[in-house]
Order: structure tokens, then C-alpha cells, then sequence
């Protein structure tokens, strides 16, 4: 394996690296292939944090005077910015939360538990991250209910046709990721959404690496919760978002009790307010909303085909490269389709040792299970190493990577 | 080209070529350590009579710094006292734990190799996987030994 | 009552206000006195929010690579300084939350619940804020337990000596804020905090209006719990904290389940990981922290000591001077003391139209019950007027306040 | 000084002098609405015959907006069919709800003077109160109407 394996140039020279001060101005000679874990932000996110409490910032939802009038503006301005970016009927229809995992919290515990019964089923993914497990698997414990789980064939993609009962009646809720954090492959979330639709059974989708990186239309995927955040797809820390069918919010408890979400409160009883508020207790994050916005206007401009089209080749690029290494086992097989996401194991070299290598020489990619514990006791790993693409990464990127798996062969090997 | 300072000789040496790895029969305590977040587990078996560890032995699966962190213990360990071991093991636990990391104190040249992984926060662990094992054999030692 | 009212000049060039952009520079004309309801950011906190995003941008307690090591790094030192501003032990016994109010839930919910059981009480005032009463009021019921409600007597103090019981077996948690955002007084927490201990009853304080208004020290208080949030502090939105003693932190179940949290997942089960990461759950609010973390070093610089004298002598002025009006009402009586808030209500003015009028004339104060209606049942009232002071307010803005008070009454009153 | 648009003399001639603000002794039927924000209370009272509304009056405690949009709301129905009310109430929801209210449509010359609270969405919900009220109402009316 010679250190001069390189990918094919797809994409030699990218244009939207400049418009990433951390990759383009502090740190030129970094290969960030980490963004499934975290993207960067662009000038125009960072810009607009930076206006949001400079221009117009103030109390939501409840001044009189014109700053707090304003930034009520913003803040709803910047939810309907992220319902027209996912497709949503109604802007109503989306609640921030801190993260995608507190999103998916709040329907295990606020639409989930209530509604949940002994001997009922909710089926996961054995490909879930565990933000999109543990919740199920507590609540199931809780309730007396079944998690049950859709298993994957040899080539990463999931074995739902035989998934026996997954249509049935004591099935609640079906619960999937759109795109595997680990493996890379998307499901076939329309097609399971229309099955379960028939049946009358509600499905979420986890769609935290999906959204960001390709177009995604909730009301085509017809599914009734759809959950993501904001630092996955260039915008800030510490916002997410939670979709759901107006039904469906309605039959939904809040997860936080707090200021901004009730109509009456007496010394036994409170009644709740108007849907989206009475999900979002607390003073809400309005920096955090209007850059999460300003990201989503920022992939609009590009549009989102265009980033899709973008990175769909230099993974194709990337995946034959690593496939030409005979010491390099890639997870699912080299024939699965993906998209941003790239598993692998290099014979001899202890994924740690190969990320610490890498890391050393300028290529930034992830080692260790991934926050998929269940999927990885299946395989029989202890975790494999990840590359994962952004709308900023080119050949060159890939190729420091082939680079340093040279380094690590030589050091370690 | 960044110079692989963790990678440095002696580090290397020990992942390849590991001291005192290998079967745990015999051994009067075994402990177990493992790191969940990467999956790894290494268990330490000591061989004693009374307070003397006669010799220190590992075996196990890890990433290099895991495995030669383990072989260099064994080195350290294999001769010292029960007492020894304890107190190098609260040295290593001050060197290398969660945020408390900060003072240097001296240890062993035999482990000396080892100060380069405290650069690497998120590898600490990957150090200490020995070390909980170690922790966990002592007390079991201690049970056997103490008298009924 | 003459526009001429002018208050006593305890401070009338204020040299902090010109680290703050949008005060300074963006709206120099506004007279901002709604700091109860959130706080504007200084240039500090604002830089500290886009070198986060631009300079050490990473995902944290996972990659192997030296960006991520920074911004873990970065991440852990933002929890060391704001543990060390509240004087906690330890940085292990801060957890950052989403807000104050997502702080409260996680102890309702994961300390509270597994724990309460029939025939308990949870003791709350009667001037807590819905985010420190809805959420007691559903653990009890849920439990089959006591709400309880410490009155107040008239002079807007806790009546806590005659609040039967309060210190009695039954009582499993005793809760209550510091500062009242309505009346503006400062509860003896100290002092219960004893009791409450001699007792052996754990005491859940919510810091929300202390915090960066005056030297706070969780130690000496010797609650078991502090609950605050950044924006109310001069820090981002989108954050805030909850303290416990290690001890109760042990007792806690997480609120969030998922990724970051566990040790070890299998189909069935999960175990915990270490403290504070377990409450932890999703990837951690990075930027968020490190401003809150900025707005702290901010307030230590000035010191805590200086920020409360100067805010208090304002403050008194400001009661002072509003208080030889005979058309207004204060709540409580002018003879409380308060610190940064002052609640009022005047003759015929209803406190809308109030806040709609000053807010016109660039005053910015808030109308409305605040969140607190069970205060407001108790006191009959529909809503207050509320002034409540920062950092960067001075004589100006109080000046301004009163003769938008006469605006008022020549067009309404 | 800035213009207090808000406040302008229709409204306040309105808020000081409200119509038809009392009694609601003898109404057909009575609706209420409320502000939970601010704890404000408005009560419509309908005295009609058949489908007309002879007289629309109210009673409450609110700000000067609430007050006078319901004393604009009971001059502006007072004399109309039930249908009428009913297809201006839809007007107004439109003009005043949540999030909706962009499209501003023709509306008749007596409520025009609200169109200046548009500009403030905390307060729209002050001037929407009686319109509840009078949905509720306008309900009742036509179960009252309804053959058994
Ligand atoms: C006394 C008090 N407690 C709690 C809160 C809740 O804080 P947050 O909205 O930041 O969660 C507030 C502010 O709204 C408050 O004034
Ligand atoms: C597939 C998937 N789901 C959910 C999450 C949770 O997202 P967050 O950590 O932003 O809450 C992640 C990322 O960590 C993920 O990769």
C-alpha cells in the first residue's frame, strides 16, 4: 500500500471552505473529517449570534416595549425558517429544544408514557445511537412494554420485512434513524412510514444526520416526529428541534413544567397554553434559534441537492479508495450505498491508536462505538474508525487521510 | 511532519513487544478494567505470597497505549510489596485522573514513558484501564488476607 | 406630580454600559430595565461566543484529535469557572442544563420522583416563579403527595415560622428562590437552609435572580441544590446550570437519556456513567458554556461586591423617588428592601397600557403576572408593573421611567 | 417624543367613554373571554331576537386596548344580523390572530382604528378578547336557535 494511493479528484478546489473561518483562516492545514460528530459554522451563522445580541435581543413572548417586540419577531421568524426547511405544513408544528436528544426524550416521556401499555411494543433500529435508544429502553422498562428490534442484513441495511409483528397492533410507535451515524446507509423511511401509516401506527424518525446534508421534506416522508439538531447541519450548539404532526403534538405532554407554557395557574392545577409554547418552557434560546435559522438560510442558498450531489461524490471517491486496501474491512460492505459516513477497521491498528495517529497528523476522525453500543456488540467490535463528510471537505481532505493511515501502518502495524 | 511523541520509543516497545503478558492460572487475584467507551478490557493477575507480589502479570485486549501501559506496570510492580503497589497506584490515579490531573509528581522512571499521554486527555483512560484492574486485584488481596 | 421628579443622583455615568454593544452602541437611546426578564451581553461574552465557533470548534469527551482535545478542554474549564463562581466544591457538582428551568425539572424528575411517596410534601413560597411551582405541583400529584405553600406576611416576607410542619418528617424537599422576581426581596435561605439540615430535609434554591447581582456561595448557603440560568446573568441564552451536592447528585436519576451518558448498553440495559456526564445527555452546548463561563470572568473582574452596591443604591433611589408619587403602589411596601427589583402599580393605569407607553418612549420595563400567579391570586391582582436593574443602568434610566410615568397619565390616567 | 399611535383619539374617546359597556341583565346569551397573560376578563352579553342582534353591550376589567376594542366591537354589531357577526368575527381573527396576520382585508370603517394595535403582536390578543367572548356567545346563540 503505497503512500501514493489518492482518491480520485472529484473535488479538488472547494468553494465553500472560505466561507468557514475555522477551517479557512484558524486552522488551513486541518482535514476535519468528524461531522457526523459536529459540523463548523459558517461566517453568516456566526454573524448572525453575533447581531442576535448586538441588534435585537430581548425577552420572547412577553415585552410590551419594541426591543422585546423584535425579538419575538426573530424568534418565530426563525421557526418558521426551519418548518419551511424541513417541509413542515405549519410552523406550529416545530418545537426547539436543546438538542436532538432532548427532542426525542420529550415524546418518549411527553407522548410515549403516557399513552404506553403493559404488553405494547415499540420497535427501534439495531442501528440506533443511543439518543435514539436508551429513551425507548427506559420508558419500555417503565411501562411493562416491549422494545423490540429491527435487525440488519449482511449488507447494513435493515431486515424490516421480516421484522415478525412490526405492523401489528401491540406495536405504539416505530422508531428509526433516517441516516446510520455508524454505517452510513439511509433507510427506507418513506416506505415504513406508508406501511405503518395503514396500520395506524405513528412513526419518529431520527433525522440528525439527514438534515443538513441532503433534502428532507417531513410531509413527503410522511412520518408523524421527526427530530434534529442544529451544530449537526453548521449552526450553533445547544439547539435542536422537534417535529410532529399537529395530532399528534395535541396528544402530547410537555417534558418541562415552566415559565411561558400555561394559560391558568392556581395553587393545584395549571391548565396549558397554545401549541408550539406550551413545549418550551423556559426562557427560550433566541441566539441559538436565529443562527440554527441562519444555517438553514445558508444550505438554502446552495442549495440542498447541490450539497447532496457534492458530497455523494467525494464519499463515492473516498469508499473506493479505502476499498482498494486490503488491510481495511469497511462496515457494511464496499457495495452499500452511503452518503457521508464511512466505518472502517484497519487490521493490526486498534481504532484509537489510528484516530490519535491521524489527529496528530492533521486529520480529525473519530474512533470508539459512536453511541451505538447495540449495533456494535453485533458486529463484535469494540468500535471501528469514521470518517464523515461535510459540505467543506475536497480530495485533499481524503487524501491526508490515506496518508495517515500510511503513518499509522508504518508506526503501529 | 508532527513528531509522535506518544508513539515515542519506549511506548512502542512495550505495545509490541509486551512484558509479563499473558496466562493468569496460578495467579492468587485477578481484577478486571475496562473502558466502555472504546470496549477494551484488560485483566491484571497477581502472583504473591504475603505482601510481596512476586510478579505481576496481564492479559487482555487494548489500543498500544493500553497494552504498553500494562506491561510497563507489570514491570514496576513485579517485586515490590503489596504497599508499594497501592501507593504507586494513588500516584498514577493523582498523574492521570479526571481533572485532577495537574500537579506532576515523580514516579518511577519505569513509568516515566507514560507522562507523554497526559497531552491526551480523552487517552487517560486508556492508561488507567491497568491500573483500575490493579486497584480491584489489591482489594481482592487484601480480602484473602485478611483474617477471618 | 411634575416631570420635574427627578431621583437623587446615586450614579449617573454608569462605565460599564460601554461594554455592552447593543446598549452602547446599537440603541444608546434605550432605556433598558427589564434585567429580571434576561440581560444584555457585554462585547466579552459576545467575543468569547465567536472565538468558541471559530477558533476551538469541536466535539467534546470523545475525539482523539487536538481540536477536540481543546474544545473538551474548554468545555470542562467553562464548568470549572462557573463552579468555582457559585463557590461549589467541585466542578464535578455542576451540570450544565438548558436553562434554569430545565434545571428544576431534572431534580422534580430525577431526584423528587423516584423518591416521593403518598402522604409526603414538598414545601414551595408563594412568590415562586411557575418554572419553581408547575413542576412541583405535577411531581405531587402524580405521587400522591402534598404541595405545600409558605405564605407570605405583609411586608412581602416569607411567613415561613408559622408554616406548619415545614420542618417536619413528611417534608421530603423544601424549595424556594432566593430573589422574587415580582416583589424584589431576598429570601433568609441561610437561615432555613439550617433548619433544614438540622432536620435532615434537602433545600432546592432557585438562584435565577441572584446570581451575577450579588456574591452567591452555594457552600455557605448549604443548600443542596442551586438552580440559574446564563442569559439573566449577562451570559448566552440557551444555558444555564444546576448545582447539587455530590451526595444528592448520586441520589439523581437523568432527566435525558442518551448519547454521553452510559458506560455500558445491551438490548435490554444500560449502566450510568460517571458524574456530571450522566446528566449530561447529547452533545454538550459548547459555545453556550463558554459564554456563561465569559459572563462569569466578566462579573469577577468587576467583582460581585461592587456589582451589588451599585445596583442597590440605584435601586434604592429608584424606590425612593417612586414612592412619593401617591397614584403608585409598590408591592410590597416601600419599607422591604429589594435589590434589583421594584414592583408598582398605579392608580388607573392599567400596567399594559404602562409598559406600552414607556416602551414607546424607549423605556423598557415589563407588565403582566411574571410567571407568578399564584403570587398574583394571592395578592388580587391581575399584574404589576416591574422595573428591574443591571449592571449598566444609571440615573438616566430611572429619570426616564418617571417621566414616562407622566406621559401615561396625561394620555391615560 | 415619540407618537403614541396606539393610543390615538378613537381609541382613547373609546377606552374613556366606552359604549355599551354595563349590564348584561337580559341578555339572550353571554360569552367570556380572558387574557391569562395579564389576568384581564372581558363578558359579552347578545340581546337579539331571531338572527338580529338588537343591542351587543359588555362588562370587564382590561387595558385601554381591551376596553375599547369591546365598546368598537359592541357598536359595530349592534343593529346586525348574527350572520354578520359572525363573518367579521372570522375578519378579525384573521386580521389579529397568531402569526396570521399579514393580509390586512377590507374592514368596516367603525374598527378601522385598531388597525394601529397590529403593529404591537403582544398587544393583539387585547384586542381579541371580546371577539372571543362573542364567538362563545354567538355558539350559545345558536344552540339556543337550533329546532330541539
Ligand atoms: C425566579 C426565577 N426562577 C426561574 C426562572 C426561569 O429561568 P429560565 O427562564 O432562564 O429558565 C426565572 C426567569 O424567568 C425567574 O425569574
Ligand atoms: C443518529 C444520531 N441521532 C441522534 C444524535 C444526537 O444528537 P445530539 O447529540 O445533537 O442531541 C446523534 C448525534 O450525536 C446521531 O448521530
Amino acid at each position: 500500500m503505497g503512500s501514493a494511493l489518492k482518491i480520485k479528484r472529484p473535488l479538488t478546489h472547494n468553494i465553500y471552505k472560505k466561507d468557514f473561518p475555522l477551517l479557512h483562516d484558524t486552522h488551513p492545514q486541518l482535514h476535519y473529517l468528524d461531522n457526523a460528530a459536529t459540523t463548523h459554522k459558517p461566517q453568516s451563522v456566526i454573524d448572525a449570534i453575533v447581531d442576535a445580541y448586538s441588534q435585537t435581543y430581548g425577552p420572547i413572548h412577553r415585552g410590551l416595549y419594541p426591543l422585546a417586540e423584535a425579538a419575538t419577531a426573530a424568534y418565530e421568524e426563525a421557526r418558521e425558517t426551519l418548518a419551511h426547511f424541513i417541509g413542515a405544513a405549519s410552523s406550529k408544528e416545530l418545537i426547539f429544544t436543546r438538542s436532538a436528544t432532548e427532542a426525542i426524550n420529550l415524546v418518549a416521556q411527553g407522548w410515549a408514557r403516557p399513552r404506553l401499555r403493559e404488553g405494547d411494543c415499540i420497535w427501534v433500529t439495531r442501528m440506533e445511537h443511543h439518543s435514539n435508544f436508551l429513551p425507548w429502553q427506559r420508558i419500555c422498562s417503565q411501562k411493562g412494554a416491549d422494545l423490540k428490534i429491527v435487525e440488519l442484513k449482511e449488507d447494513g441495511m435493515l431486515d424490516w420485512e421480516s421484522a415478525e409483528g412490526l405492523f401489528d397492533r401491540p406495536t405504539r410507535l416505530i422508531v428509526l434513524t433516517q441516516v446510520s451515524n455508524v454505517l452510513g446507509v439511509e433507510n427506507p423511511v418513506r416506505a415504513i412510514c406508508a406501511k405503518a401509516q395503514q396500520a395506524g401506527i405513528p412513526v419518529l424518525v431520527d433525522g440528525a444526520q439527514a438534515v443538513g446534508h441532503q433534502p428532507v421534506n417531513v410531509r413527503e416522508l410522511d412520518c408523524d416526529f421527526f427530530t434534529f439538531s442544529g451544530h449537526k447541519m453548521y449552526g450553533p450548539t445547544g439547539i435542536g428541534a422537534l417535529y410532529g404532526k399537529i395530532e399528534r403534538l395535541e396528544e402530547m405532554e410537555p417534558l418541562l413544567l415552566g415559565g411561558g407554557i400555561v394559560d391558568q395557574v392556581d395553587d393545584r392545577h395549571f391548565t396549558l397554553g397554545s401549541i408550539p409554547e406550551r413545549f418550551e418552557a423556559g426562557s427560550p434560546n433566541l441566539a441559538g434559534a436565529i443562527g440554527f435559522a441562519a444555517a438553514a438560510n445558508y444550505l438554502l442558498e446552495i442549495g440542498l441537492a447541490q450539497v447532496h450531489t457534492q458530497v455523494s461524490q467525494l464519499s463515492r471517491a473516498a469508499l473506493d479508495a479505502l476499498s482498494q486496501c486490503p488491510d481495511i474491512r469497511l462496515l457494511p460492505g464496499r457495495n452499500t450505498q452511503r452518503h457521508t459516513i464511512i466505518s472502517f477497521i484497519v487490521d493490526g491498528i486498534h481504532p484509537h491508536d489510528l484516530a490519535q495517529i491521524a489527529g496528530e497528523a492533521g486529520v480529525a476522525i473519530r474512533a470508539g462505538h459512536h453511541c451505538c453500543q447495540p449495533l456494535m456488540n453485533t458486529l463484535g467490535l469494540n468500535g471501528t474508525a469514521r470518517l464523515s463528510l461535510g459540505l467543506y471537505n475536497d480530495a485533499a481532505d481524503v487524501d491526508a487521510l490515506l496518508l495517515a493511515l500510511d503513518q499509522a501502518r508504518r508506526l503501529i502495524g | 511532519m508532527t513528531t509522535h511523541q506518544l508513539y515515542k520509543d519506549v511506548l512502542l516497545d512495550h505495545y509490541r513487544h509486551p512484558r509479563n503478558k499473558g496466562n493468569l492460572d496460578g495467579a492468587r487475584v485477578v481484577g478486571r478494567g475496562s473502558n466502555p467507551r472504546c470496549g477494551d478490557e484488560i485483566e491484571v493477575g497477581l502472583f504473591s505470597h504475603g505482601n510481596m507480589l512476586d510478579r505481576v502479570q496481564f492479559r487482555g485486549r487494548g489500543c498500544s497505549i493500553c497494552i504498553a501501559a500494562a506491561s510497563m506496570m507489570s514491570e514496576a510492580l513485579s517485586g515490590r510489596s503489596k504497599t508499594e503497589a497501592a501507593q504507586l497506584s494513588v500516584v498514577m490515579h493523582r498523574w492521570f485522573g479526571n481533572g485532577n490531573g495537574a500537579k506532576v509528581e515523580p514516579t518511577p522512571p519505569a513509568l516515566e514513558a507514560l507522562s507523554a499521554v497526559r497531552e491526551y486527555p480523552a487517552r487517560r483512560k486508556c492508561v488507567m484501564l491497568c491500573w483500575e484492574a490493579l486497584s480491584e486485584a489489591l482489594f481482592a488481596l487484601d480480602q484473602t488476607l485478611r483474617p477471618l
